[in-house]
């Protein structure tokens, strides 16, 4: 494949990036959820 | 059992002051800390809900509904891949390059879809019939994955443009307007944190919000007529994609996917942020019931010694 | 010759019921009752972050009342806190002077703000004691003291009816404390009403007509 | 309780309009600037400074002829930096803004007048730069340009007046507003940078660019003035209000 450094460079941005802010979301969310009543949580 | 817990940590108040007890709490991340910041701080008004709050297994932000698109999400970020890198064919034109526009284009649509919903959002959170802090944290979490994802777009964006005009950059419209947007939004992030109370935060915000919209069409425009008087714009029309089935598919899953991530961290991340409002309120909560208690100690104090 | 002085005198200047006040989600004001009558300097008592600084600013028209009623200055709290604001004058930990301009600079741009005459400027400064020596000199170059007196000339200008003053000894020489007493009862003699949320007891109660105590966001008069 | 307004009797306060209130900002900012000449004394002289430097950094007649418009609008925008700061440190040094807020006085009134009152001093610093342009990058202006510089001057120096105190007045105060003000101002003055120094460049004949393509520049240039304007008197009070 021409270019490919680029182009699996462009999906690494992509995919990883997603990734990470996911991880980051969850991670946060886990960590926050333990201090707080389920009343908080109106989701459940 | 818990109400002598309280009346020590009120006492502790009255000679430590508060302040060291809210750090605390902020700083505990772990199980058996939290069951500690529990039992030990909390007041008397305060202490059956907190009785929960130590027993709560349901720790996270994630429902049936974000499960269930999370997985689709993967699947469908697979199945991009699959096809952009594998299954497609090359561009008769642009050759392999095209691969990494199934990734920009994906991320760019995203980007902009997070930008309208964070003015939306903004204008419903200022709009007096519809005010709820709701709309500001959705406004927050959206312009963040905006702001990533416009990051990812001016990246992918700069390879593909290296390959096809043969340099990282150009002052394109287009371009030019997004990198602005993104700056814009960099800075919108930086007043989200620049403290004070959560309806504070929310309102400055959200003006910054509105007035980014009445900048960027003014900014797309000036730069649009600067590249026409020097009469170069045409860059980015001499090279159209001819798109055949397969890669029209590809494009289209990738919007698509992209989306899908959007919206879970959207519905993720305000709830995150939901959470932090809710843990700075509780941390008031009990700062307040500490001073009274204090005040309270104060009073019985001095009456006990006049009388 | 006196704006703020009015053939009204029975009339409460403030009056609050059950008022509480929140800040972010904190009820620093948990259910207040008070009642201020013309011509009273009322001294708040109470422990940092009973809620008296939170009191002032409600009272200035600052905070929006959550709970219970209030009127200040005969505008309501809840309908007419615009009305409220431009009526009282706030005495924070700041002066709100510009201290590049001059004393009479100073109280000529507050004045203005509600539309105060030449006349009402040169009472003002004349009430506070800065017309003769003072009046031109640039703020900066003023004592703690002459600073404090020029920004309640300046509530003058602004013909604030009700004073509230929030740690007003702070900061200020026992001159300046002196200064800062005559002032308040020039004022008080001259028709308006002052709130003083202070620490220095035996000053301040030296100055007040009435002592009222705020504890854990709740007012309460000590009994006689 | 009964009696709704007893204490205002006859001397109710007037409501000051906006227009008053705005002229009463601009002239007490203008009088605490002839008084403190800090802008004179220090601002100014940082302009000429930054031409003299572009100078330096270019090092050659002919680009400095040409880029001598996009200098000039560069160097306005540096400085404007520096006199926002200014205009708002006057007002949280002894917390007048505070003061402002709580006397009732219109935010719309505070909004114009220091727009004002910015614009002012801006026009001053824009009259220099052009001068040392003339003078230090031999940029030439015949009479059709002179009236082009003029009508492109005069909006481009409200917008950025404008946008000026509306980010200025949200920074005031906050952490950090050394540092998030240029990162808020920055893009938005964008396009006033290139409408400007496109027209200026017509105006000046500087490359080649003919008087008549300056023309739309200064639309763009109005229609920025405008937005910002109506934007920044509506959203004033509320960035300010606590």
């Amino acid at each position: 494949m021409d270019h490919a450094g680029f182009i699996f460079a462009s999906y690494i941005a992509a995919f990883g990036g997603s990734a990470g802010l996911a991880w980051y979301a969850i991670r946060r969310g886990r960590a926050l959820g333990r201090q707080l009543p389920d009343e908080d949580k109106p989701w459940i | 059992m818990q109400s002598p817990a309280g009346t020590e940590a009120g006492t502790e108040a009255g000679t430590d002051g508060r302040t060291g007890n809210r750090t605390t709490d902020r700083h505990t991340n772990g199980n058996e800390d939290s069951a500690h910041v529990a039992t030990t701080q909390t007041p008397p008004t305060a202490s059956g809900s907190a009785h929960r709050a130590a027993g709560s297994a349901r720790a996270g932000t994630g429902t049936r509904f974000t499960r269930v698109l999370g997985v689709l999400t993967i699947a469908a970020l697979a199945v991009l891949a699959l096809f952009a890198l594998v299954l497609s064919p090359p561009d008769v034109v642009q050759g392999e390059s095209v691969r990494i526009l199934y990734a920009h284009v994906g991320t760019v649509w995203v980007a902009y879809l997070a930008f309208i919903v964070t003015a939306v959002a903004s204008g419903a959170y200022l709009w007096k019939r519809t005010s709820s802090l709701t709309w500001d944290r959705i406004a927050g979490a959206s312009a963040e994955i905006g702001v990533l994802f416009m990051a990812i777009t001016l990246f992918t964006g700069s390879l593909w443009g290296r390959i096809t005009w043969g340099t990282f950059w150009v002052w394109d419209a287009r371009v030019t307007t997004t990198a602005f947007l993104f700056v814009t939004y960099v800075g919108y992030l930086a007043v989200r944190g620049l403290g004070g109370t959560h309806e504070q935060r929310a309102r400055r915000s959200a003006v910054v919000a509105l007035l980014a919209v009445l900048e960027i069409p003014l900014v797309h425009f000036s730069v649009r007529l600067w590249r026409s008087v020097h009469q170069d714009a045409s860059v980015a029309g001499s090279t159209d994609v001819k798109l055949d089935d397969e890669m029209l598919f590809t494009l289209l899953l990738g919007t698509v996917a992209f989306t899908m991530m959007y919206v879970w961290y959207v519905l993720h991340r305000q709830r995150v942020l939901a959470m932090e409002d809710a843990l700075d309120d509780k941390g008031l909560d009990l700062a307040l019931a500490e001073r009274r208690n204090e005040g309270l100690e104060a009073r019985d104090m001095t009456e006990g010694t006049t009388r | 010759m006196d704006p703020a002085a009015h053939p009204d005198g029975g009339v409460a200047v403030v009056e609050l019921a059950d008022a509480v006040a929140v800040l972010g989600r904190f009820p620093a004001l948990a259910g207040v009752d008070l009642t201020v009558g013309r011509g009273e300097i009322v001294l708040l008592r109470g422990p940092n972050g009973a809620g008296k600084t939170t009191l002032l600013r409600l009272c200035a028209g600052l905070l929006p009342l959550a709970r219970g009623t209030g009127t200040v200055v005969g505008c309501d709290l809840r309908t007419q806190r615009e009305a409220v604001r431009a009526r009282v004058g706030l005495l924070g930990h700041a002066n709100g002077l510009y201290g590049d301009l001059t004393v009479r600079e100073n109280v000529e741009f507050w004045g203005a703000t509600v539309g105060a005459t030449t006349h009402e400027i040169d009472a003002s400064l004349e009430r506070m004691g800065l017309a003769a020596r003072l009046a031109d000199v640039g703020v900066s170059r003023l004592s703690a003291g002459q600073k404090r007196r020029t920004a309640l000339a300046c509530l003058v200008a602004r013909r604030a009816q009700l004073w509230l003053l929030d740690e007003p000894h702070a900061g200020l020489d026992a001159a300046g404390r002196d200064e800062l007493d005559l002032t308040l009862r020039a004022a008080v003699a001259a028709g308006a009403t002052v709130m003083v949320a202070s620490h220095e007891l035996e000053r301040a109660g030296s100055l007040a007509t009435r002592i009222v105590d705020v504890v854990a966001g709740q007012v309460q008069e000590p009994s006689a | 309780m009964n009696d709704p307004s007893p204490v205002t009797g006859t001397s109710g306060h007037v409501a000051t309009g906006v227009w008053r209130t705005a002229r009463l900002i601009a002239g007490k900012d203008l009088r605490i600037e002839r008084r403190s000449r800090v802008i004179v004394n220090q601002v100014l002289p940082f302009a000429a400074l930054v031409m003299v430097l572009f100078a330096f950094a270019l090092d050659n007649d002919d680009v400095l002829l040409r880029t001598a418009p996009g200098l000039v609008w560069l160097g306005t925008i540096f400085s404007l930096l520096i006199l926002v700061q200014r205009s708002f440190a006057v007002e949280s040094a002894d917390g007048a803004l505070d003061a402002l807020r709580v006397a009732g006085v219109n935010p719309a009134g505070i909004f114009l007048g220091k727009s004002l009152a910015l614009a002012v001093q801006l026009v001053v610093l824009e009259m220099l730069l052009v001068a040392l342009a003339m003078v230090l990058y031999q940029a030439q202006l015949d009479a059709m340009g002179a009236v082009l510089l003029v009508t492109t001057i005069a909006p481009a120096t409200t917008g950025l007046a404008f946008v000026g105190t509306l980010y200025g007045g949200l920074a005031a105060g906050a952490r950090g507003r050394e540092t998030l003000l240029p990162l808020l101002l920055f893009p938005v003055v964008a396009p006033v940078l290139i409408g400007a120094t496109r027209a200026t460049e017509a105006a000046f004949g500087a490359g080649s660019a003919a008087i008549d393509e300056g023309w739309p520049w200064v639309g763009v240039l109005l229609v920025f003035s405008a937005l910002f304007g109506v934007g920044g008197t509506l959203a004033f009070g509320p960035l300010i209000e606590e």
